[in-house]
């Protein structure tokens, strides 16, 4: 079976899906939703059948568009390549695509013009398929454009509201500002090198890197930068997570910044090989850093559960890049594993705000309250999200975080570099406020007093619910069965990233990295002393017969008397302590929780408010400036 | 065959000696004596050094009032959680520089079990469905802000002491280290670390002039407020364990050579019974002394702060205090 | 802080300053007052204690018996101030507080303290010795239900035989010893001027003790059959006749 | 065994949640006293408890002015299951000098059956140990009625 052909069928189908959803989708529900399922299903079947070879077995896939091969050493037409890394984003973006696709089948009901919605959803799914599986630089620029505008579209897909507009228009505004980046640095580098294939170009740019490639780097930098969301461009992502439909939101934070990701370390660790320079890997981890601060402590302040959500994506992503700037191999390792772990908790979260929307109507932690007791499966599936970002042991965060922690501290004693501890300690502790926000949301929507027009939500249906217990399994499972992942996947996923030669000799032939002078990085095998495995079935033990106790124990307590649905009438005894009162409404609202975190940081969210301001102009300036400086640093630095 | 001695030794390991058994009897112990020395420095008699076994006992034999507001499932769990997780840190700190379990466990894993019982309170507060509860796990949660940060640098403070220049976050490398060179509390860099450690204590336990979250007074208990019989019982049981958790920390980072001389060589079954008494009677020792110069010297001579002062107080003093020795062991005192 | 820690540790290593109380019986300030004593002997049912008590913490209960009543105090502590003012009003020194503290009880029947008072009513009624006597009206205002009026301009000392309730408080205010109990004499009848001589006062006397002339105008009154029932003088619609005491 | 436990250390360990009822602090003050160095109820192991969930033993003090009284019958019936009520003060039991007054409804046994009475307008500190240590005692009693 050759299975070179399936990157490129997959990303054609769903193209192809987007199609023909347009032309059929729109008169019945039923075809519509047999067509996204059916492609988004083969997409994921093709590309879940090229996980052994790639990973297990290590072969890397190169398929030449139309056939046409390098001639003589000169790569002319597209060539798609699929290793370990971009298999490891691959699965990434499908799974993430087929539960989305699941969830918006009850979710969108309520909407119209579901055909275009679902148009809009196959392009933007294939556009990141394609971007993965590219190998070729100007085709990457292609898909991210697709990606952005489809993106951009489904932004502003609910446009009865005008923030939703205004939220598509930022989005635009700066996402093309980036992509002007981009196409300009790509130009660059074709003009320089003649060949727009990434292999070809890592062989030719790794010793000699000229003014104009070095403008070139700084350019791309800058786009890769605004796609994935850092710091300088994280605004408008704010804006758009929150007026998407709440599945698109779900594949904004779980694929789109992802693919940015993608694209910074195909641009940094193969393209340019700049990781080796000191300079560049500080830069990187400053970024990081600045984006988990900012992004965490602007989601402390938030009232509205999707724009804090938002806002902790952006945080999420620093960590990612922090990891990922370090340029060890514990590092990568951390980064990309917290990246998959991301796609699933994110994912999670904002499939339980989806719920949350859809069943009471409203995100605004001001006015919810109270919903555990309506919707317990929502609320355990949110538990366990909440706990996996905030990183706590049997849950899926943790280990990555920690492979994170370990990465930084390592890299800080090993170069004796303070800065490195600094990111350290600035990760532990941003964790803790992520820890600290998902208290706030659990607190303000889930636990405390019901309010009066929130009594009769019911449960979601079972088509959104399958998802999320999906998501949460897969959360625990990739907490406790880390050991395992870490062998098959995100070994060779992080050996590729480090590793070109393997790369440019599957495209361009064997010998011609070699003969281009690039050595092979030795990878030092991973040395982390996670504690094995038996620890833990110790403490499933133990929690096992602690459970039991409870339930044992419940049963003899004189609990609850459930009486009469509406909760207000509960007098005396089971009533809530009011000091003596009758016990009223009186729920402590998400935004009236950290009173003295908030008051110490007056000054900081002063300036916060400032930067944040929500026009576009601003915006699009930070952007410009940013990359005035990036351009600035990459030829202080680099010539 | 999973070979039936191990097993048993593992069950053992964790239900009687470091783990649950151990902890609670200790835990309770400690805070006995806590209660006894407060308030022989307030001048006045005190309660009996078993008294927080008694109120454990009388709490286990109350009724349990589950409220209407509250999540009956999450608020019968949180408790349970909250042992499960201070029984199995118990297991990876060593005592007197022997481990449960493994040895190279790891300061972050610590870090981060640290904070489940603290999360178990707060999801359990919220859970009550108690406005002064709710009031009550935002300054939990803040205290938690607090003192996290000077936390880990005493953390890396300690790696990078040991480590040199490679990086060891495992218990046992900070023990031998220590064996080789004397207790860590004696180098003269991380004599700040170990002020900023004793400061820690006390917030991450939750004793008087940081128990801003269980104020009595003002918030009546803050998230404990609708807890009765036994899940009470088991958070009173945790807040004991804690002491001896953080005590035993402390001993374990800082003093930690003294007590590793044990070989008395009389075996048992092939378990050495006598050096894990008698290892185990040093360290309740010592984490009693350590309880009081910490927690209960305080508590006697201050007030309860407000939180955004707590807040101010960890973030700048005892941050500032770890940073010292941070920067000391960093230019390679 | 630093002075509070001061003086934390040097607490800690002195002797606490606790009473051990259930372990060293603890004894009350001398003038504490406590739970109430009553001494049914030496108290005279005046009521002086009743009238001043706020909370209305004493009530009594009668009981009669052949030659007098007994009386029973009962002092309920659990409506009791514990002011002292009973104590203070009392003159016979029947109440006394004591430095008793220890008032705890399951059931309310402990704090109720009760005294018997045995009250024997003295045969004769009050009357005062004219000669001895200074009309100082100090016998008027200790009467506790105003029985005696005393007018020091006329000097006359008139005492009303209904309201006086024999407790002999104005006997032992009398400066002179001029008020005494007197024997009872055996009352006699007198007809005042203004009798109009129409033969009521004989009709309703049961023994006939009274024989009325209306002719003659004349009143005459045999004592040995009279049993001082009172009719005649209730009868007597000029209100002439009265009791007065015989020899 | 482990109930005979239970019961012995119910004793040993009374949390105390006092409800004032309108009184005029006399009481009040004088309960706090005894936790004072010199009197130190903890020795029996008496702790003031914030919330009437946690409390055993409630002290209740004051006339029980009509304000008061819905509250004070929703705290009690509040109070998990083997719990001893205490009237301290001549207040509670009789409503004193303020007897017959249009906003007091005085006595407690309207309300409530009263375990443990503790006389004196403001009873000794001594007093109050010892009535508190005799409720100590009716809480075993009906802890262990509550086994059978």
């Amino acid at each position: 079976m050759n299975y070179s052909h399936f990157p490129a069928i997959a990303v054609m189908g769903l193209f192809l899906g987007a199609f023909l959803v347009e032309i059929f989708g729109s008169k019945s529900k039923i075809v519509r939703n047999i067509i996204v399922f059916v492609f988004t299903t083969c997409a994921a079947a093709l590309m879940l059948y090229l996980v052994k070879p790639v990973m297990l077995d290590g072969e890397i896939i190169s398929y030449w568009m139309g056939n046409w091969e390098p001639v003589d050493g000169y790569a002319i037409g597209i060539g798609y390549e699929i290793d370990q890394l971009s298999m490891f984003f691959a699965i990434l973006v499908v799974l993430t695509i087929w539960l989305s696709a699941v969830y918006s089948f009850r979710y969108m009901e309520r909407d119209r013009h579901l055909g275009h919605y679902y148009t809009l959803f196959l392009m933007l799914s294939g556009a990141v398929l394609g971007l993965v599986c590219t190998g070729d630089v100007f085709n990457l620029f292609v898909m991210v454009e697709i990606m952005t505008f489809a993106a951009v579209a489904l932004t502003a897909f609910r446009n009865k509201k005008g923030s939703n507009l205004e939220a598509a228009f930022k989005y635009l505004i700066v996402g093309s500002v980036g992509s002007g980046f981009t196409l300009t640095g790509i130009t660059l580098l074709y003009m320089q090198c003649h060949t727009l294939n990434m292999a070809q170009l890592s062989s030719m740019l790794s010793g000699n890197l000229t003014p104009v490639t070095v403008l070139a780097l700084a350019l791309m930098f800058t786009g890769f930068g605004v796609k994935s969301f850092i710091v300088p461009f994280h605004a408008p992502a704010a804006d758009a997570y929150m007026s998407a439909p709440t599945s698109v939101s779900m594949v904004f934070s779980g694929m789109v910044n992802k693919a940015g990701v993608y694209g910074m370390i195909r641009l940094v660790y193969i393209i340019f090989r700049a990781m080796d320079i000191e300079a560049i890997q500080i830069l990187l981890v400053l970024l990081g850093v600045i984006t988990m601060f900012i992004g965490v402590t602007m989601a402390l302040a938030q009232h509205d559960l999707k724009r804090l959500l938002a806002f902790h994506s952006i945080s999420q992503i620093g960590y990612v890049i922090t990891a990922i700037g370090l340029c060890t191999a514990l590092g990568v390792t951390g980064g990309l594993f917290h990246a998959l772990n991301h796609t699933l908790f994110k994912g999670l979260l904002f499939l339980c705000a989806g719920a949350v929307l859809y069943a009471a109507g409203t995100t605004d932690l001001d006015r919810l309250g109270g919903l555990s007791k309506k919707m317990p499966k929502t609320c355990i599936c949110f538990l366990i999200g909440a706990f996996s970002i905030s990183g706590l042991p049997p849950f899926n965060g943790f280990a990555s975080k920690w492979m994170i922690y370990q990465a930084t501290y390592e890299k800080a004693v090993t170069t004796g570099n303070l800065f490195y501890a600094f990111a350290t300690v600035t990760a532990v502790v941003v964790s803790v406020m992520t820890l600290a926000s998902f208290i706030k949301v659990t607190q303000a929507v889930f636990f405390g007093q019901c309010p009066a027009q929130l009594q009769q939500t019911r449960e979601v249906p079972f088509s959104m619910r399958l998802p999320m217990w999906i998501m949460a399994l897969l959360c625990v499972a990739s907490g406790v069965l880390y050991g395992d992942l870490y062998r098959f996947i995100l070994a060779p996923a992080s050996n590729a990233a480090l590793n070109v030669t393997g790369y440019i000799d599957a495209m361009l032939g064997s010998g011609t990295a070699a003969s281009a002078g690039i050595a092979d990085i030795e990878v030092a095998k991973v040395s982390f002393s996670y504690w094995n495995p038996t620890a833990w079935l110790i403490l499933f033990a133990i929690i096992l017969i602690a459970v039991c106790w409870v339930v044992v124990f419940g049963e003899k307590t004189r609990g609850a008397v459930l009486q009469s649905e509406s909760s207000q009438d509960v007098d005396g005894k089971y009533a809530t302590f009011f000091s003596g009162e009758k016990s009223m409404h009186s729920h402590v609202g998400g935004s009236d929780l950290f009173w003295g975190f908030k008051k110490n940081f007056s000054g900081y969210f002063r300036v916060m408010q400032g930067i944040h301001s929500g026009n576009v102009n601003d915006y699009a300036l930070m952007a410009v400036a940013a990359a005035a400086i990036f351009i600035v640093f990459m030829f202080v630095v680099l010539l | 065959m999973i070979n039936v001695l191990a097993t048993i030794k593992i069950i053992v390991k964790t239900l009687i000696f470091p783990g649950a058994f151990f902890a609670m009897a200790a835990g309770l112990l400690l805070a006995g004596i806590d209660r006894k020395v407060l308030a022989r420095m307030q001048k006045r008699i005190g309660p009996p050094v078993m008294q927080p076994t008694y109120d454990f006992f009388k709490l286990m034999g109350k009724e349990t009032i589950v409220p209407h507001a509250a999540n009956r499932r999450v608020y019968m769990a949180a408790p349970v959680v909250g042992f499960v997780s201070l029984a199995v840190m118990m297991l990876f700190i060593p005592i007197g520089g022997w481990c449960a379990f493994t040895g190279d466990a790891d300061l972050i894993v610590i870090l981060y079990l640290l904070t489940i019982p603290a999360v178990a309170l707060i999801v359990g507060g919220s859970a009550s469905g108690s406005p002064f509860a709710g009031i009550g796990i935002s300054r939990e949660m803040v205290t938690m802000m607090s003192y996290e940060l000077p936390l880990i640098i005493v953390f890396l403070a300690v790696a990078k002491k040991v480590g040199g220049d490679q990086l060891f976050f495992g218990f046992r490398a900070i023990t031998n280290w220590q064996i080789a060179n004397g207790p860590m509390i004696a180098q003269l860099a991380m004599i700040p670390a170990a002020l900023a450690m004793l400061l820690i204590i006390p917030a991450e336990v939750g004793t008087q002039p940081f128990d801003v979250a269980e104020a009595e007074t003002e918030i009546c208990e803050g998230p404990l407020i609708e807890y009765s019989g036994a899940p009470l019982g088991l958070f009173k049981l945790n807040t004991a364990v804690k002491m001896l958790v953080m005590t035993s920390l402390f001993t374990a980072l800082f003093l930690g050579g003294i007590t590793s001389g044990i070989h008395t060589g009389i075996t048992l079954w092939g378990i050495a019974i006598v050096d894990h008494i008698l290892r185990a009677l040093i360290h309740v020792a010592i984490s009693a002394v350590i309880t009081v110069v910490s927690m209960t010297t305080i508590h006697a001579a201050t007030a309860r702060l407000k939180i955004e002062h707590l807040f101010k107080f960890y973030w700048t003093a005892v941050t500032g205090l770890a940073l010292i020795s941070l920067i000391l062991v960093w230019i390679g005192f | 802080m630093i002075p509070f820690l001061k003086v934390a540790l040097t607490n800690l290593f002195s002797k606490p300053s606790t009473v051990k109380y259930p372990y060293v019986p603890v004894e009350a300030k001398p003038r504490y007052r406590g739970r109430i004593a009553y001494d049914g002997d030496k108290c005279v049912n005046c009521g002086m204690c009743v009238k001043v008590c706020s909370p209305g913490a004493i009530n009594r209960i009668y009981k009669d018996t052949e030659d007098g009543q007994d009386i029973t105090y009962e002092f309920d502590h659990t409506s009791c101030t514990f002011c002292g003012m009973c104590q203070d009003f009392c003159d016979e020194g029947a109440i006394t507080l004591t430095t008793d503290y220890h008032m705890v009880a399951t059931d309310p029947e402990d704090l109720i303290v009760r005294g018997v008072c045995h009250k024997v009513n003295p045969k004769g009624n009050i009357s005062c010795n004219t000669d001895l006597c200074v009309y100082c009206t100090l016998c008027a205002k200790k009467c506790p239900s105003g029985a005696i009026t005393v007018d020091r301009a006329a000097k006359t000392w008139t005492v009303n035989i209904g309201k006086c309730t024999k407790c002999g408080a104005c006997i032992k205010t009398c400066p002179k010893k001029a008020v005494y109990f007197a024997e009872p004499k055996p009352q006699v009848v007198v007809c005042g001027d203004d009798c109009v001589y129409c033969t009521l006062c004989a009709k309703k006397c049961p023994e006939e003790a009274i024989t009325v002339d209306r002719a003659a105008k004349t009143w005459s009154f045999d004592a040995s059959k009279c049993v001082q029932c009172g009719k005649c003088v209730a009868a007597c619609p000029k209100k002439t006749l009265s009791f007065a005491d015989g020899e | 065994m482990f109930k005979k436990i239970i019961a012995a250390s119910t004793a040993k360990s009374p949390w105390i949640y006092h409800i004032n009822t309108g009184s005029c602090n006399g009481c009040d003050i004088e309960l706090v006293a005894v936790l004072t160095p010199r009197y130190d109820a903890e020795r029996f192991g008496f702790k003031l408890a914030g919330t009437p969930r946690h409390a055993d033993i409630v002290v209740v003090s004051g006339p029980i002015t009509s304000q008061s009284k819905d509250r004070l019958i929703r705290t009690l019936e509040q109070v998990p299951e083997p719990k001893v009520v205490v009237s301290i003060g001549s207040c509670p039991k009789s409503g004193n000098v303020f007897k017959g007054s249009y906003s007091v409804e005085a006595p407690l046994d309207k309300y409530c059956k009263v375990d443990v009475s503790i006389a004196g307008c403001t009873p000794k500190p001594e007093a109050i140990i010892e009535g508190l240590y005799k409720a100590a005692q009716i809480l075993k009693e009906k802890r262990e009625a509550m086994n059978k």
